[in-house]
């Protein structure tokens, strides 16, 4: 059966590496924040300036004056700090931050990614994605393996405009983990109950399928 | 002691006038200088540049000025949550420049670091590349960017002193430091002016030399867009 | 939260060797990191190349590694008051790179905010622009300065966090922070070793995420170059 | 008579202007900071991460994190701030310091500037000085009108290794007060009882003389 929103932030965690500083994008990639496994310290970076970002406040503790990079208000835990927007992104440039999740409307085979414009419709910016994808040397994409009528989101080529070139590392969808390399798409593992058929289907660009394909434990 | 504080909102916009770039701090409706926005509001004046990271919401924020048509042109890299804003951009009333986040944000810097231009990987082989200059360092390619020269920069600091020294709290601080930086003329609305001397010298955010104007601002609203909270169980 | 404690300054230097590039904080003697630098003496690591805004005194600071002949070259702002750096540097044992000192700081900054290159205007039309590319920006001509590759970053704090986040104290502060960015691996040795969650969140001058590996030194000497007084009357 | 250090100092104060961030170089222009105007506030910017510096500590107060760009223990004056070097820098590259005061071995009537570097002898290095002369709209030099074998410090062009080109506006010698523009030095004042030949004679670069040139006031 194909996952759920919340099961591909699960199966996100999974990848999710002890001593690792994570930015997570809006959306499903928020999410994983619920599922960090046991054992592991990450600490989790806002790109509005925070790191050490907690779970969202207390009913009636919430402050104004700290939110996330999604405007929503949270908590700082225990050895977080506060900083301006150029510290912040001098974080993700400099690749301090270890791991990007981050949603996206296409990927394509070689890495690139789009995920903040749809020509003709209203464009409400890249806000800080453009940075993101461009510094990070490991991004995972969590999304939908196809879109609302039904066409790959994994494509040969993206079609809409770009956010990055060449970047995205891994793709985690409801189908299935696939890692983005020379050129395609090498599938990892499937989601529980979901046949190799299925993913071939969904997947318009290049997939290879070496071996046995395991299915995903969550 | 250079002393940088003004009586009140109407001194600290003094010279402010139709047609200006400015710098506006603020990330959502988080550390936005509130009386300044008012205060351009009442002015009235018109075709104006913005450089915010955000354009506010309908009723709030920039917004306000967009309800009014004072705003030509917005410089931000995230402008959703604003059905206003929407309507003249489609329209073509309103001129809209998006920019990667951590470049608006380094771009603000460099404006007050006197760096006349710097190479980002951010946005290279988009549209927002287009037409700039790309090169490649160390086997990667970059994209290079440039200072902006505002007029006046409008900033949002918790505590500010008569010196003009600020400190920021939580995530209002944002895109504000560097702008306080950046402004040919910086107005700074803190909610608590102190004297000069109060303030740990090595616990300034942003440095008096920076401000030309500081006031104590008043009625902050603080709106939060997305109220998310814990339930106690 | 991410623990960068390590037992001692031992720990803290693993995998330095000889022939690295290092950054080292401080300014003249002020704020140098006195342990690592101990260490590296101790270790006999040679074939160095340090940058460092200064070289120590004869006796202290960088001097003790130059004394040893561990520095095979300097990339500094300002290198006097130090006879056997003149010594090593009139002889041709030591290779010096003199670059102006907010160009260094500058550049040390860039390389730890993932920044290539920038243009400054320090140094136009001097010996230092020699090779190097420069370009007209509003009139005014610029230097193209590019980012550092340091393997190491040794770095002196006040306070540290065992999270790895820092504050600096006074003028000791100087190049530490950027230098605390840009390294590979940043090691950083603290007056003070305090537990996460105990140093106010909005007063960390640099956050943990750049710090490797964290300790408290030993036996500050911290010296005075030019110790001048007002005499009471 | 041939103003002394002291002197040079003083006459430098009177260009101070009110609500001036000031960086003082080491030597003569270090001395300035003794005689500001009365009813002038200025504050002293040290270019290793001190804005706000005061005279030097009572004696037993002394601090080894407190010093300034010239390594000499000082204090803090109410007001002041203390930051990181590339803030420091930002504020001279980004010309919001109004003045900059220090020595010179050579200047020439174009503006040029020399004082870091002499052929065959030990380099020490530039410091913060080709920042500050690159960036800085209004730079005094503050030097002996010839150096110690007599020879003419105010030249055509320089002799020695520059350390920043067209950017000197004013000189204030143990001789005279002069403004340089128009590829010249303009004489806008004499030391007192010190003649125009005296000037003339040392003064290498071209020297123009208009109308009467009064005394310096000290």
């Amino acid at each position: 059966m194909a996952l759920d929103k919340t099961q591909i932030a699960q199966r996100i965690a999974q990848e999710l590496q002890h001593n690792w500083y994570v930015n997570l994008g809006i959306g499903i990639p928020t999410l994983v924040a619920n599922y960090i496994p046991e054992g592991i310290d990450v600490e989790f970076q806002s790109e509005n300036g925070l790191l050490g970002m907690g779970p969202f406040p207390i009913e009636g503790t919430e402050d104004a004056d700290l939110i996330n990079a999604g405007k929503q208000t949270v908590t700082i835990l225990k050895g977080g700090s506060l900083f301006d927007s150029a510290m912040s992104f001098a974080m993700i440039r400099g690749q301090h931050v270890q791991l990007t999740v981050l949603g996206a409307m296409e990927v394509a085979q070689n890495g690139d990614i789009a995920n903040w414009k749809i020509p003709g419709r209203m464009v409400k910016g890249m806000g800080g994605a453009m940075d993101l994808v461009a510094s990070a040397d490991n991004i995972i994409v969590a999304m939908m393996h196809t879109n609302k009528r039904g066409e790959s989101k994994l494509l040969k080529q993206c079609s809409l405009p770009l956010t990055g070139v060449g970047c995205v590392t891994k793709i985690v969808t409801n189908l299935a983990v696939l890692e983005v390399k020379d050129n395609a798409f090498y599938l990892l593992e499937r989601a529980p109950g979901v046949s190799l058929e299925e993913i071939k289907t969904a997947t318009a660009g290049n997939l290879i399928i070496e071996g046995d394909i395991p299915e995903m434990k969550l | 002691m250079i002393n940088k504080v003004v009586k009140n909102v109407e001194d600290a916009l003094k010279g402010v006038a139709s047609g200006m770039e400015f710098m506006l701090g603020g990330f959502g409706l988080c550390g936005i200088p509130e009386n300044c926005i008012s205060e351009l509001v009442r002015l009235g004046v018109k075709d104006l540049t913005c450089i915010s990271n955000n354009a506010g919401v309908d009723d709030f924020g920039l917004g306000l000025l967009l309800q009014k048509r004072q705003i030509k042109k917005m410089i931000s890299s995230y402008v959703g949550e604003n059905d206003e804003f929407e309507r003249q951009m489609l329209s073509g009333e309103l001129e809209v420049d998006l920019i990667p986040q951590g470049t608006l944000a380094e771009r603000c810097r460099a404006t007050g670091a006197g760096i006349p231009a710097f190479y980002t990987p951010a946005g290279f082989g988009t549209e927002v590349a287009e037409g700039k200059e790309t090169r490649e360092f160390n086997g990667k390619m970059y994209v290079l960017e440039k200072a902006f020269n505002p007029a006046f920069a409008f900033v949002k600091a918790w505590k500010g002193d008569t010196a003009g020294n600020l400190i920021f709290k939580g995530t209002a601080r944002n895109f504000n430091p560097m702008m306080a930086m950046a402004g040919k003329i910086t107005v700074v609305e803190v909610e608590e002016l102190v004297e000069a001397g109060t303030l740990d010298p090595n616990q300034i955010h942003i440095p008096g030399i920076f401000v030309q104007r500081i006031f104590e601002g008043k009625n902050y609203e603080k709106r939060i867009e997305q109220r998310t909270v814990t339930i106690k169980s």
